[in-house]
């Protein structure tokens, strides 16, 4: 990706309208045409915002590990992969967050209070943190190459949480059983306009998603590419550094 | 003039692949080319002196060679493995001997000797040996080494290095803090080193020692090489 | 790669025995959390009820400091880099600081389930001590691959402390649960019945092979940089 | 004195501001003890008694962490000999590094509090929080005066971070007891009343000023050896 | 001999007291006595040059002199002041350079300068000084230590030494890592120190170089010292 040209094109223009206007529908939708639920009342309107950032935030990291992979593995190794990965992650954490504030935002609706101590919500906390750590180990510095093997070992140990937060609500004997059993109970009672609703959010936010992973993965290789160019200039200066000069002023 | 390196810089006998072949090199620290092109060819057998002053980027080249850094450009080999693709082998080929010393400070002397030789399946006469050589065999073999003085934590070093057994040496700086006895039997060692078929790079900054025994000096300046040197220079 | 690993792993408990950092240093430490939690919580039902958690989170808060020790042995003089040089197989050093790494834990999370025991008077029948015995294996071979995994990379790194706690923490969460749960059912703590440990060591098990294979294969890039 | 306390004081803020080692280190790891903690009790009712005991053992973990930092930076590189030689006094050495610890220790505070409010749900109200401000300031300039002189005690000594915990954590047990119960009684936990917080205040005050006079005293001769 | 060497050891000009004076000094490490009986008279203004094989006891010797260690057996004051009672006073007079650069990591080149400066009140112009004379004026000046190659490293300990002003100089192989150009530097620094009413113990195995700048030498071997030295010598 050649310096210079933006990062959109005709089809990314087309994937941002689509998203602003899907994103739009979504807002109806949740916030007037859907029913509020019979437990939930009102507030259960945070559902489509909680359960499709959540979902679409799976999916992130899941293809953030799969470009790990695609990186680690020497046939494939490339360092769009790598960029790949890190925009996918960065989205996700993004998204993650959304989905924590909102559940929490609805969790003091529900449970009058903003946190507790139920699997779920905790393991996704850790999801969270585990993947900011990966967006650390991502800025270490030293060599891109360095970045990418370092981050795709990273990536590929984190995403084994999902299935944890999945499942947590079995895993764990939870003594906030109330929780995900309002888990379960809105789930079965959704009503089709609630469902559709749901499921237009996911696509809505995964229509955001793949825009902002083209556009940052672009983004960063040309970031990579400023590198090198900065590197010249450094190398010039290293190089006249010593004429003449006796000793290291 | 880097170009030129590679002509005057090889010996005679140019038929056997040189161990060491960088062509235009480039390593970054951070964000600081530490190394800014370098050319340079080293044959099987030769003893070369990196000379040059504080941050010239010696070091920075020796753990380059020994793949310990990536090339950010360029291209180079080391013991016939490309730097860029075969780091992990080069690695296995090298013995490298910083300006750190790689000691285990809770271990005896002989323990860290007979550990980095277990790593080459070294026998136990050859780690005697090794010990021998840099004169730790009586007293000393068995004082912990976070106990030694300076000098001689540095001979321990140079004694694991031996009962590692490597092809290419790469030594920074391998004279600080030795004693007259020390340089000598660093002398010694090298020259049975590169008589077994080894070959030597060492930065250092004691010229009246490593050049005697050098055959070839290069002069680095400004992360890049000054004066290639020729054979026996 | 098993020489390698018997090589390393004797070197690291050599050292650990000159230098008793873990004996007189981490032991102790782990000892005092336990005797602060009592502290902080005074209240024996608490107490009881929360034992089996609290063996594992101090088992948790010692591994963080015996990873950390076990890098700065090879960081303090640069021997990693002589390490990395000497053509020592990545794996073979993977699985030899582990093993060095689960010996040392498992010493401390024996002292610690006897202090829980001594402490907060917890009770463990015969059945409930197999269970334990057999909990503990899994979780601290688990315990200790992932902890050489993010100590080996956070080593080279500058910010390493920084990084380890933030890496390391979030793995842990399923030892700590699984391992927790177990417990509980060995000790019959909050009314828990033995036979409920058994899935929870399936899961450490899982967790043990994956981290084991896992970090095997990934180590050598780890190294590598 | 004060000058040296200054300069000391200002040359370990600005290595910290540099390596940013708590910001980025202890403080997560301070916030994810906290989580632990939770994760481990799994009680809301258990967690709302003890969240004051907790935000008090998160500090004094981390106090052992940044303490051992704060000496690191001196004996990393020899520094510790050159300042003994330098001829700046050892009373000021100690204040200024107290000083440094202090300030780090109170951001650290802050957010515990903060985690505990959010995550225990517990609450607090206007006096209380008068109380618990007045209470923060004399336990961590206390806890920082501790840590300095036996952060010290141990600098020198080789198998430093052996005795550090050994050392530190039985002398902070009466920092523990008073700020937990100052803090119950800000936070009202366990049905405590604000006033009941006070006296703790007076006691954790005396106890500062015993280690600001005593540590002063003392650290000359411990930087002897 | 080692009473010898109070008489041949002192220059004409014995009115003045010396400024170190150790009479049979036993310094213990651990349980070995790695000074074992040392009488060392040093007058001011002297370039007093340690000398001997590596575990000789230099190291051990300056540090005792530093006040940085105990007298396990015999007598020695140090600036004017006892070794036994006053290491406390004696601490805050010398200036030591050990093995180690004792410099801040985290910090750059001229912030630990400046720190070591403040200790002794140094203006700003000083510290610039210090600076300029080991050559760190320039974009070094502002490189965090940790970054900087071993001997920009040496170089600023050297510097901060330099900004202490000491009375008695305590320098354990300064030249370590240097390159010719600091050298130099450290010879120059070392003679305005004396001019400048300074007096200064060396320890060196570069005996080419710090040989020419010794007003004495001054063998150590096995804890003892062999060969008091005379002046000029
Ligand atoms: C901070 C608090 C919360 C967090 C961190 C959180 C987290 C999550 C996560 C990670 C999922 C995806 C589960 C999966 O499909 O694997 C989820 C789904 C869901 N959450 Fe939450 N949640 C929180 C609060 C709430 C609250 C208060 C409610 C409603 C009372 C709620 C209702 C749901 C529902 C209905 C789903 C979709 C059905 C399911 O997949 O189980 N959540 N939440
Ligand atoms: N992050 C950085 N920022 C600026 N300069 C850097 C950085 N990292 C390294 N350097 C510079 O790169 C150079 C490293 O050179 P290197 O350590 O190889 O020198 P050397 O030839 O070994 O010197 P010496 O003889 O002192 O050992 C030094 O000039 C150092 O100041
Ligand atoms: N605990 C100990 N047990 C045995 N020997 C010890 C112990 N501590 C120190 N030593 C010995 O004491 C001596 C210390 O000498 P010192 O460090 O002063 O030597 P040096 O003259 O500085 O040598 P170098 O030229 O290598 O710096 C060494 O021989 C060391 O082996
Ligand atoms: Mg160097
Ligand atoms: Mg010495």
């Amino acid at each position: 990706m050649p310096i210079g040209r933006g990062t959109s094109t005709t089809f990314t223009r087309g994937l941002g309208v689509a998203a602003v206007v899907s994103l739009a529908a979504v807002a109806l939708f949740g916030l007037v045409l859907s029913p509020p639920d019979v437990i939930q009342g009102e507030s259960v309107r945070i559902l489509y915002v909680h359960v499709g950032t959540v979902w679409v935030a799976y999916v992130a990291f899941i293809v953030t590990a799969v470009s790990s992979a695609a990186y680690l593995w020497r046939r494939t190794r490339s360092l769009v992969w790598d960029r790949i990965a890190g925009a996918s992650a960065e989205i996700g954490v993004l998204f993650m967050a959304v989905t924590l504030f909102a559940g929490s935002l609805w969790g003091r609706l529900s449970w009058g209070t903003f946190w507790v101590w139920d699997a779920r919500v905790t393991t996704t906390a850790f999801l969270f943190i585990s993947y900011v750590g990966y967006l650390a180990v991502r800025d270490l510095g030293g060599s891109h190459e360095q970045r990418a093997r370092r981050s795709a070992v990273v990536a590929l140990l984190a995403v084994l949480e999902i299935p944890l937060v999945h499942f947590s609500v079995r895993l764990w004997r939870s003594v906030h059983q109330d929780a995900s059993v309002a888990d379960r109970t809105t789930d079965v009672e959704l009503d089709g306009l609630m469902l559709f609703t749901l499921a237009l959010s996911t696509v809505a936010f995964t229509l955001v998603y793949v825009w902002y992973v083209l556009h940052r993965q672009r983004v960063l290789a040309m970031e990579d590419a400023l590198d090198d160019k900065g590197l010249d200039l450094a190398l010039a200066e290293r190089r006249s550094e010593a004429v003449g000069q006796k000793g290291v002023r | 003039m880097e170009s030129a390196a590679v002509s005057t810089g090889s010996p005679p006998d140019s038929g056997r692949l040189p161990v060491v072949e960088l062509d235009d090199a480039v390593a970054v620290l951070g964000s600081f080319p530490a190394l800014a092109g370098v050319t340079l060819t080293v044959q099987a057998g030769e003893i070369v002196l990196l000379r040059g002053p504080n941050g010239a980027g010696k070091t920075t080249l020796l753990r380059l060679c020994a793949g310990l850094l990536p090339l950010a450009r360029g291209t180079g080999s080391v013991v016939g493995c490309d730097l860029s693709t075969q780091r992990d082998v080069v690695r296995t080929r090298v013995g490298l001997l910083g300006h750190a010393n790689g000691l285990y400070h809770d271990l005896t002397v002989r323990e860290n000797v007979q550990f980095w030789g277990a790593t080459v399946r070294a026998s136990a006469e050859e780690v005697d040996a090794s010990l021998d050589r840099l004169g730790l065999a009586g007293r000393l073999a068995d004082v912990v080494v976070g106990r030694l003085s300076a000098g001689q934590k540095r001979r321990t070093a140079l004694a694991c290095l031996v009962a590692r057994r490597a092809r290419l040496w790469l030594l920074d700086e391998p004279h600080a803090g030795l004693d007259a006895a020390g340089r000598d039997e660093l002398d010694d060692t090298l020259r049975a080193a590169v008589a077994s078929g080894a070959t030597v790079m060492v930065a250092s900054h004691e010229l009246e020692r490593a050049g005697g025994l050098a055959t070839r000096i290069v002069d680095l300046v400004g992360g890049h090489v000054a004066r290639p040197g020729n054979e026996g220079s | 790669m098993w020489t390698t690993a018997r090589l390393v792993a004797a070197k690291d408990l050599r050292v650990e025995r000159r230098s008793r950092v873990v004996v007189n240093q981490v032991l102790p430490f782990a000892a005092l959390v336990m005797v602060l939690f009592a502290f902080a919580l005074d209240n024996d039902t608490v107490l009881q009820r929360t034992a089996p958690g609290l063996v594992w989170l101090g088992t948790i808060f010692s591994l963080l400091i015996v990873v950390q020790r076990s890098f700065a042995i090879e960081t303090a003089d640069g021997a990693l880099d002589a390490l990395r040089v000497a053509g020592v197989s990545p794996p073979g050093i993977f699985l030899g600081k582990s093993i060095a790494l689960a010996v040392q834990l498992l010493a401390l999370e024996v002292l610690l389930v006897a202090l829980a025991l001594l402490l907060y008077d917890s009770s463990i029948d015969v059945s409930g001590a197999v269970l334990l015995v057999t909990t503990l294996v899994p979780a601290t071979t688990g315990l200790a691959l992932v902890g050489t995994l993010y100590g080996g990379l956070a080593a080279g790194t500058r910010g390493r402390e920084t990084l380890l706690p933030l890496l390391l923490f979030p793995v842990v969460a399923p030892v700590l649960i699984g391992a927790t749960r177990a417990t509980e059912a060995a000790f019959g703590a909050s009314g828990a019945a033995t036979s409920e440990g058994w899935p929870w060591v399936g899961m450490l098990i899982i967790y043990a092979a994956t981290f084991g294979i896992g970090g095997t294969a990934a180590f050598g890039p780890l190294l590598e940089e």
